[in-house]
């Protein structure tokens, strides 16, 4: 029997053709390369980024909320610290918390879904009519309202809060998904082949989904910068100078950004910032969803 | 339709079942919501009146004066034990009565939320329905023009849209609009200096004033239809009845209503949750516009540990959410067929 | 000692004057017209009459402007007050303003609780017995238990209503039902509860239209705005020079900015402006920035129960290394300037009281070198340019602010950036907002936080925020007791006593005698207590607040100038003592 | 050896708290597969046939009757007992590609069951792989072709194979095969149905053959036993040929006479019968369910529920009060 | 009645001719045909049948008589030719628009779905009804009644229904009643029985070819189903891989199939009687729309009788009598019917691998894959 190795070569050539077929898919549109560009700039700004810089940004006592310049292409900020260092050295925090959330969200949700529809039933009723309630309670407010409870000191911590509020839409959408999958025969087929359900749902349903999480994920991740930036342009998380959120509101609260122009690079660098992050974003979930559809994978 | 025989549908009996069921089911969520809600705003640290007397006293009154006029507080706090507390809540719920705010002492929790809701829901409305109708159009533009640079080009601007926050919207509308070429006003919901009234004036800068949080709103949830009815309308092109009627020759209106219609059903339901949704969701667009709607009563409420008021915001966003979801359901089975007769009821 | 208004006649009248009132964002037009109400249509100084408006002095809290009382004798020991009300005074429906009116108001702000007028027997600078003299006279006299010198200003911040609107709101035994709560037992319990019963009573009292005795009346409110309308039984009426006043609601400040930019506002009181901002509005013609006293400071607070701050050279260290001018340029540009010292007072304040004496005290001018000298003798450790703890442990100081206070928090931030140069791991943490700020800075939570200070006027109060409860002073029926730090909202953690000169004092015990002490005897204890806090630093003073008012000159003049001692009334005062004239 | 007796399954429409619909989709089946043997049930549609077979599978419970595996009835044995019982019995979907998880190659959809059973029987990791190969060999595949490919890359009938050699991985005594060959293109179609048969001969696998189309019946092999299902009851029932050239009952006959005739090469049967009233589920229970839409009924037949049974002395078993053979299978043209 | 569109100059039925037509569909890996060079003629007033496996063209063909083949397919060459019409092919807008349904009627595919699922069956026959400019709708559905009460439904009730409370046979006898009620006299129905339980689908071919009788139609049914086509057509054609392979009278062709292909699958067609040993499924499969040879014979991959001249050269469409075969090997053998049959060659190409012979077809289509 030669099939072994003659299934690993296959499997190589198929790894090869599914990366070509992803490369196809990118050229296929310009756009969906600047995509995978601009969340590969922000991966390097996330993790060398901060390097760049020493720990300590510089400050220039004398120029407060400078205007661009090319020693400063955003300006300065109240203390007269480059802004864009600051966005440079603050992505990493924004990224890594935003990572942790979806992560979490994403974990926490596809369990859920994947519990509730596949043992359906009494749980299935269970979880989905909590499901409900914390789609029905306000996500927003009840951080504001948490905020004042929970000291959100670390990323994980943050990220874990985040995740905890946010595993309600994932869990719904998981779930339909699984109980579409679990009609489909080879989910039925593996049962009455008594294999186990570990090996049900890790080997058979969520490889199926697995495009569907990872599309999922990413959308997270547009989520969590949204939250978490937001919470702290709001103000009710612990400051961090380098923080988006918290330069938005310095400059918008404390600057005046939207009355005068003073402060208004130091609000448009993280402004564009989120803006360029969630672009990037959805240029590669478009891709993806070309990538992952099976249809267009097997030419 | 006088030409085919009307007949009675099965359906009524049944949706009114439906609606008590939901009615039920809505009732336990709100309760169970609003009591939560009362435990965990009941568990915020912080005392309201120790906040305002150091404000006054920033604010140059001196610390007589602000002790007087913080002693006033001590009346309106709420009562008794936790428990007590609780069951008096609940009681003045039940009479639709919400208490007095503490941060506005004397002011009925009621009036503050129906006034600010004026201040949210027309917006918001505004915004909604002028996005749907805008994102629904570009939407089937972008369905039909799919593998076009321009159908592109809509469903990327649309996922943009749709993916940035609500907040970096407004502050770039803002940069631009209030800051680098001010045309239009940054915050208030008119000019001060004009007197209210029906005048043309008023009314003017009323909407000279709705313009930022309004166009907000509408470009923040305009990503959304556009997707949402970009691929409702992809669906129903690959649909066979639309096919079928095309190759039966009907006109390209009769078609165009047939694609419209049915993909603009699914849309409706999540219009009604979004309209449910808008009365806790504009925070971040009435804070930064100030605009002195819901949104930033309620911001304001948990700043000022506001009790009574944050409780009846909390209950007016989940009690429009659930009515929300039930009013999307009816509607849903009032206007597809197939949902009426009970057969994807399931 | 007593006071009239220049009752020159006004160089022509008229117009719109437009305005802010400060103290009430979110103007409601179906608030009562209640001075009583904290949302009331009742505005201070337009149609809302006090006895006699404080002035903004720097030392004395006890000087005014005449208000509904045109003069008034103070006993010399403050013991009574006799009031004589502006002879020639009606109420807007043409009644005249008497004694009666008074003491119905006095009435009514027993049910209210506050300074003059306390239920409770102990409390201190409390008016014991309220005379009617005549028609136009009235005597007040304060409890001789325990004396204040609060207890004028007391009395003067009375708020005046009609007699023949409000005063069926009271009891017919109101007066009876007062002795007896003002003694002790069970009785007295109950009509303690009875009086303050009032309260919501009064608060949420509507009349059905407004009856001043101000210069203005209430003519209609609507969303926007307030509008009023001249009173013309007001007796100065005839140098009140605008015709209608509007007040404007708002609801955050950067619509006070668009106004002022645009110059529609005649006068603006105290707002935040950011630098560049205010650059915009002064560039509007007729725009001029009032710059005036105003007794509040700002300052970096220590939890001294946390290591090291419990060591006085460490926080000498402090603030020899931190720049207050460069914290104040970051934090509060156009509101604030740096302090020189730490007085406990505004330094404007400090200069009058201290005279002197204010430049003995030490500036702690920065000066690093100073600072290592003090760090070193409280025994900390340099390690590869990284100060630590005596016994090597990392040295990390967090300065707490509420989040939602931008300058604070850029102030704070200012902090940590100098400590950080001189090689302190220092932090700005944020609380998500004030009320849980409070909470936790009491709960001793912090290493250190800002904190407000030297709020005055009177010296009393400004010595009880550095020495008083917070640090563990109480004052429990007249008896002052010290508890330990961490205790009953001992934050603070300050030694009990103090080495002042080579003596030893307590500074709580001092303080507290500022209440009742002579102006001489106060002068000495604040020198004593500038000197204390000054050298002890349990918190280091990092700027001073200014009173800046916008006022806008194109169509009015004769606003107060800088440093006015009327610049911390509102334009309502302003206008009924008729300084105000139409241009 | 496998049995059911009186099998009866009622599904009522969830979620309708009053007066839901209820579908009584079986009404007492009796049925017994020996080894190696084959069943097939033939009906309309819903007449309750996939049900039966996900019954028979152990993959849906029933209301009433008992199913017996090799004598030993199931409702004796608690749920987790039962599943070795009901693992002998595998069902064979009608669409082999969702049967197929479309992310797993072939390899894997083989050696997941395969590793389960090397465990069970303490056989070492590398009969897996062999066994694999043995198994494609066994359903006529090329196991070094097929294995490292995903279902998409296969027809539709290797996707069935492999479906079948999968099912075959647990070494069942009975597949359950529910309409195994109406999505497979016509021209691979008679593959399958031969490799059934020839499953059953070589390995004495039994089938449960679940189908509309009766002419796919007769290809599992001479032997095969016809089951005749109408509205949740067996209405005939006896050996494939026998029913097939002489049905007595008037539904079986419609149900044949229903066959498309290839002019040309058939001629029609004289006395075909097609009804013209469609099925309806929810018609009345009295009596012979098919009475309704009978030409032959009578009085009686609306009345009284006949019996399964041997009357009239037929070959095989019906349950009409008036049976009759009737020609309406379609003749070769030659001998018409 | 609505008025009667006259649905050829003389009120007959129309007759169809399409000749050379080849049909593309645009995918990643270029334009590749679904249908290649396909003559065939419709005699006016006759059934055709279009027997094809899944893929092999036959509702691309369907559509293209309608001009209607979606995007991104297109016709590239050819044209259909119907009498009172013209060139389908050439027509274009308004003009075509008004074509389908009034002279053309389709039965689609996928008849269950057919149907706007918000609209009652009346409402959707007003909608036709205006789209055509009918102006007397009551006469329309008065006659849409008649044609449903002749296919044994209650009109009335029908029409009053939404798609959802139809059965399968019921929505197929309603799609049959909108291809007629505008007075088609051509029309296409495709795979009208797919899905549909064996009485149901008895059922609409017997309605097929009574309509088809009564109202003097010109019919092509397409169906996957031989069954199907040799119960209610006239004519057969069968396709292989977008192309016409054989087509002749039903009779003719089912009696005596010339082509390999339509011989084995003839063959591997399960029936009710005859011997079950000689039936057998053909080897390998049938073509997707990227496998399908560019050049020469598209069934040469499976066929027994594969020669060298079928690698390159495109077997011609060779005339016998009423009937055309395109295969180079029945070219040969004109003299008659070969014997041997495809089943024994496929036999004897397998097998090396221990397979067994009916399971080894499989085996040979994958060896060969592997070689592509
Ligand atoms: N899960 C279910 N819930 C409710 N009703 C069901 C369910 N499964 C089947 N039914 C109903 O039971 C009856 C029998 O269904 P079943 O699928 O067994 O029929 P069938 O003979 O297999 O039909 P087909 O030939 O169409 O596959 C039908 O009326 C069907 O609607
Ligand atoms: N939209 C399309 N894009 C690409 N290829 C298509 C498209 N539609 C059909 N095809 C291809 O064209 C070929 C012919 O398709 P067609 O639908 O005509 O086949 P068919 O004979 O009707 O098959 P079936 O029996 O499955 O209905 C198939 O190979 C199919 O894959
Ligand atoms: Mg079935
Ligand atoms: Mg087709
Ligand atoms: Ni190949």
């Amino acid at each position: 029997m030669t099939a072994p190795t003659g299934a690993g070569g296959t499997r190589t050539a198929l790894r090869r053709n599914f990366r070509r077929g992803v490369w196809r898919v990118l050229r296929r549109k310009p756009s969906r390369l600047l995509g995978v560009l601009i969340l590969a700039g922000f991966a390097f700004m996330g993790t060398v980024g901060p390097l760049l810089y020493p720990e300590r940004l510089p400050r220039d006592d004398d120029a407060l909320y400078a205007p661009p310049s090319w020693e400063h292409p955003f300006g300065t900020d109240f203390e007269g610290t480059d802004v864009l260092a600051l966005v440079v050295t603050g992505s990493r925090y924004v990224l890594l918390t935003a990572l942790v959330t979806a992560v979490i969200t994403v974990v926490l949700g596809t369990a859920i879904g994947l519990f509730a529809g596949f043992r359906r039933g009494r749980w299935d009723t269970v979880l989905m009519r909590i499901t409900d309630m914390k789609l029905t309670i306000p996500g927003l407010p009840l951080l504001l309202v948490l905020s004042t409870v929970w000291k959100f000191e670390s990323a994980l911590e943050m990220g874990l809060v985040l995740g905890l509020l946010g595993w309600g839409g994932v869990a719904r959408a998981v779930r339909a998904q699984t109980l579409s999958l679990r009609e489909r025969g080879f989910i039925e087929a593996a049962r009455g082949l008594g294999l186990s359900t570990g090996h049900i749902v890790g080997r058979e349903l969520l490889p199926s989904m697995a495009p569907f999480i990872a599309m999922n994920m990413l959308i997270a991740v547009t989520g969590a910068v949204y939250a978490q930036v937001g919470l702290f342009f709001l103000g009710v998380l612990p400051f961090e100078a380098s923080n988006w959120g918290v330069m938005l509101n310095l400059s918008v609260f404390g600057g005046g950004a939207l009355t005068s122009t003073a402060a208004l690079p130091y609000m448009m660098a993280p402004l564009l910032a989120v803006l360029l992050l969630t672009l990037g974003i959805v240029l590669v979930v478009d891709a993806m969803d070309e990538i992952f559809n099976p249809r267009l994978r097997e030419e | 339709m006088a030409l085919i025989g009307a007949r009675a549908r099965p359906g009524k009996t049944a949706l009114a079942r439906r609606l008590a069921g939901h009615l039920a089911r809505g009732l336990v969520m709100v309760l169970v919501v609003t009591s939560l809600s009362f435990v965990i705003i009941r568990n915020i640290p912080g005392d309201p009146i120790a906040a305002r007397y150091e404000k006054l006293v920033e604010q140059g009154m001196s610390p007589d004066q602000a002790e007087r006029a913080t002693a006033v507080l001590y009346g309106f706090m709420p009562q008794g034990t936790v428990w007590e507390q609780y069951t008096d809540y609940m009681a003045g719920l039940l009479t639709l009565d919400l208490g007095q705010s503490l941060s506005t002492p004397g002011a009925e929790v009621t009036d503050m939320l129906a006034s600010a809701a004026t201040w949210t829901v027309v917006p918001v409305l505004a915004g909604t329905l002028l996005s749907f109708l805008l994102g629904v159009t570009m939407g089937v533009y972008a369905a039909i023009r799919r593998s076009g640079r321009l159908g592109d080009l809509l469903s990327i601007s649309g996922s943009l849209l749709h993916g940035v926050p609500q907040y970096v919207l407004a502050l770039l509308l803002g940069a631009v609009f209030t800051t680098l070429w001010p045309v239009l006003p940054s915050s208030g919901t008119a000019d001060i200096m004009i007197e209210p009234g029906l005048t043309a004036e008023y009314l003017g800068s009323l909407a000279q004033h709705a313009v930022l949080p309004v166009l907000t709103y509408a470009l923040a949830s305009y990503g959304g239809w556009i997707l949402a009815m970009k691929s409702s309308v992809v669906t129903v092109l690959g649909d066979d009845f639309i096919l079928a009627a095309e190759l039966r020759g009907l006109s390209r209106g009769t078609v165009f209503r047939y694609v419209a219609r049915n993909a603009i059903l699914p849309l409706f339901t999540i219009l009604a949750l979004s309209l449910g949704l808008l009365f806790g969701g504009a925070i971040f667009i009435e804070r930064i516009f100030t605009y002195p709607g819901l949104g930033l009563l309620l911001f304001d409420s948990i700043a000022n540990r506001d009790y009574p008021l944050m409780g009846g915001a909390f209950l007016l966003i989940t009690v429009a959410t659930v009515v929300a979801n039930i009013v999307a359901d009816l509607l849903y089975s009032v206007i597809d067929p197939r949902v009426r007769s009970g057969e994807e009821s399931a | 000692s007593g006071g009239g208004a220049g009752a020159r006649p006004a160089g022509g009248g008229g117009g719109v004057y437009t305005t802010i009132d400060g103290l009430r964002p979110g103007i409601d037009a179906n608030a009562p017209i209640n001075p009583y109400n904290p949302k009331g249509n009742a505005f201070r100084g337009y149609n809302s009459m006090w006895l006699g408006w404080t002035k903004n002095h720097l030392t004395d809290p006890n000087q005014f402007y005449p208000g509904i009382a045109a003069s008034w004798e103070i006993a010399p020991d403050q013991s009574s007050i006799t009031l004589r009300l502006q002879p020639g005074n009606k109420w807007s429906d043409g009644r005249p303003v008497t004694a009666e009116d008074v003491k119905v108001s006095i009435a009514l702000a027993y049910t209210q609780g506050g300074t003059a007028y306390a239920l409770d027997p102990a409390a201190a600078g409390t008016a014991s017995d309220v005379e009617v003299v005549d028609e136009k006279t009235i005597k007040i006299t304060q409890s001789a238990e325990n004396p204040s010198v609060t207890f004028v200003r007391g009395v003067m911040e009375t708020i005046i209503v009609p007699a023949h609107v409000w005063g069926s709101l009271l009891p017919a035994d109101f007066w009876d039902r007062l002795k007896t709560a003002r003694g002790d037992g069970a009785d007295a319990e109950a009509a303690r509860a009875e009086i303050t019963g009032l309260a919501e009573k009064v608060i949420a009292f509507a009349p059905p239209k407004d009856v001043s005795a101000g210069p203005f009346v209430l003519e209609r409110v609507n969303p926007g705005e307030a509008l009023l309308v001249k009173n013309k039984h007001f007796y100065n009426a005839a140098n009140v020079a605008p015709d209608q006043v509007k007040l404007l609601n708002y609801t955050g400040n950067e619509q006070i900015w668009n106004y002022l930019i645009a110059g529609r506002l005649d006068n603006a009181p105290f707002t935040a402006v950011p630098a560049d901002v205010m650059k915009r509005i002064t560039r509007t013609p007729g725009n001029e920035v009032v710059k005036g006293y105003s007794p509040v400071g700002n300052a970096l607070a220590f939890n001294q129960s946390r290591k090291p701050y419990d060591n006085v050279h460490v926080r000498r260290a402090l603030a020899y290394l931190i720049d207050r001018e460069q914290v104040t340029k970051v934090a509060s540009p156009e509101g604030g300037t740096a302090s020189v010292t730490t007085s406990g007072l505004h330094q404007k304040a400090a200069e009058a009281w201290l005279g002197a004496a204010f430049g003995a005290l030490e500036p702690y001018r920065p000066d690093p070198a100073r600072a290592e000298e003090e760090l070193k003798a409280a025994g900390m450790k340099k390690d590869g340019g990284t100060w630590t703890m005596p016994d090597g442990t990392p040295w990390k100081m967090t300065v707490h602010v509420p989040a939602p206070f931008s300058d604070w928090v850029a102030g704070a931030k200012s902090v940590t950036s100098q400590l950080n140069d001189a090689g302190i791991d220092a932090e700005v943490v944020t609380t998500a907002d004030y009320p849980l700020y409070l909470e936790e800075l009491a709960a001793g939570k912090y290493d250190a936080g800002f904190w407000l200070v030297a709020l005055g006027p009177a010296p009393y109060n400004i010595y009880q925020r550095l020495y008083g409860a917070p640090n563990g002073w109480q004052l429990f029926g007249g008896k002052l007791k010290h508890v330990a730090p961490g205790k009953e909202g001992n934050w603070m953690g300050g030694a009990e006593t103090v080495e002042v000169d080579g003596a030893k004092v307590n500074p709580g015990e001092l303080a507290v005698k500022l209440n009742s002490a002579p102006e001489a005897e106060q002068k000495e204890i604040i020198a004593t207590l500038a000197k204390a806090a000054n050298q002890d630093l349990p918190v280091i003073q990092m700027w001073d607040y200014v009173n800046t008012q916008f006022v806008n000159t194109s169509r009015f003049t004769g606003f107060p100038g800088a440093e006015s001692d009327a610049l911390r009334l509102t334009s309502g005062v302003w206008l009924q003592l008729g300084m105000i004239k139409k241009k | 050896m496998i049995t059911g007796q009186g099998i009866t399954k009622t599904f009522r429409q969830r979620g309708a708290v009053l007066g839901g619909r209820e579908v009584r989709a079986l009404r007492g089946v009796d049925f017994a597969v020996g080894k190696g043997g084959a069943v097939s049930f033939i009906g309309e549609s819903g007449c309750g046939k996939t049900t039966l077979g996900r019954i028979v599978a152990g993959l849906e419970s029933h209301d009433s009757g008992e199913i017996a595996i090799d004598g030993v009835p199931m409702s004796s044995l608690r749920p987790r007992a039962r599943r070795p019982y009901f693992r002998r019995i595998q069902l064979i979907h009608q669409d082999p590609y969702s049967a197929l998880n479309p992310t797993r190659t072939i390899h894997q959809a083989l050696a997941a069951p395969l590793a389960l059973r090397a465990r069970q029987t303490g056989r070492p990791g590398s009969w897996i792989d062999e066994r694999a190969g043995e198994l494609l060999g066994l359903v006529g595949l090329d196991p070094g072709y097929v294995l490292p490919r995903y279902p998409h890359q296969l027809s539709g009938g290797m996707r069935q194979r492999v479906v079948i050699a999968r099912a075959l991985t647990v070494d069942p005594e009975m597949l359950v095969a529910d309409e195994a060959v109406s999505m497979i293109d016509v021209s691979l179609r008679l593959g399958i149905l031969a490799l059934l048969r020839d499953l059953r001969e070589r390995l004495g696998v039994s089938v449960l053959f679940i189908t509309h189309d009766v002419a796919t019946a007769r290809y599992l092999g001479d032997d095969g036993e016809l089951y005749v299902i109408y509205r949740g009851r067996v209405v005939e029932r006896g050996p494939v040929e026998a029913v097939v050239s002489g049905p007595v009952h008037p539904y079986t006959q419609s149900l044949l006479s229903a066959i498309p005739v290839l002019h040309g090469l058939e001629e029609p049967g004289a006395q075909r019968v097609v009804p013209t009233e469609p099925l309806d589920e929810g018609g009345p229970d009295a009596g012979c369910l098919f009475a309704r839409r009978c030409p032959f009924a009578t009085g009686r037949c609306t009345a009284e529920v006949p019996v399964l049974g041997a009357a009239g002395g037929f070959p095989q078993e019906h349950a009409c009060f008036h049976p009759e053979r009737r020609s309406v299978v379609a003749a070769p043209a030659g001998r018409a | 009645m609505p008025e009667t569109p006259p649905a050829t100059p003389d009120g007959r039925a129309p007759g169809v001719r399409i000749s050379g037509l080849s049909v593309v569909y645009r995918t990643p890996a270029g334009e590749l045909p679904a249908v290649s060079g396909v003559d065939l003629e419709l005699p006016p007033g006759t059934i055709t049948g279009v027997v094809g496996e899944s893929g092999s063209g036959k509702s691309t063909l369907a559509l293209s008589l309608l001009n209607a083949v979606q995007p991104p397919g297109r016709i590239s060459a050819g044209s259909v030719e119907i009498d009172g019409l013209g060139d389908v092919v050439a027509l274009r807008g308004e003009e075509l628009r008004r074509a389908r349904g009034r002279h053309v009627g389709y039965v689609f595919q996928a008849a269950q779905n057919s149907l706007n699922p918000l609209k009652t069956v009346g409402k959707q026959l007003l909608d036709l009804g205006r789209s055509h400019g009918v102006r007397d709708l009551r006469a329309l559905v008065r006659e849409a009644r008649e044609l449903l009460g002749r296919m044994g439904l209650d009109g009335a009730r029908v029409l009053d229904s939404c798609q959802h409370e139809l059965s399968g046979g019921m929505r197929q006898r309603v799609g049959i009643m909108f291809a007629l009620v505008l007075n088609a006299h051509l029309v296409v129905l495709d795979e009208p029985t797919t899905a549909l339980d064996m009485i149901t689908q008895a059922t609409i071919l017997r309605i097929v070819r009574e309509v088809h009788a009564e109202r003097g139609l010109t019919t092509l049914v397409i169906t996957h189903d031989l069954g199907v086509v040799a119960e209610v057509a006239d004519r057969l054609a069968v396709m292989y891989g977008g192309r016409v392979v054989e087509q002749g009278p039903t009779r003719d062709v089912l009696a005596d199939p010339r082509h390999p292909y339509t011989r084995g699958l003839l063959r591997a067609v399960p029936r009710l009687t005859g011997d079950i040993g000689e039936a057998r499924a053909l080897p390998g499969r049938p073509p997707t729309l990227g496998t399908i040879p560019a050049d020469g014979c598209v069934f040469r991959e499976r066929c027994p009788l594969r020669m060298d001249a079928c690698e390159t050269g495109r077997p011609p469409a060779v005339a016998y009598g009423a009937r055309s075969v395109s295969c180079h090997a029945a070219a040969e053998n004109r003299a008659g019917p070969e014997d041997g049959g495809p089943g024994t060659a496929a036999g004897d190409r397998d097998g090396e691998d221990g397979a067994e012979a009916r399971g080894g077809e499989e085996v040979a289509a994958g060896a060969r894959e592997e070689q592509a």
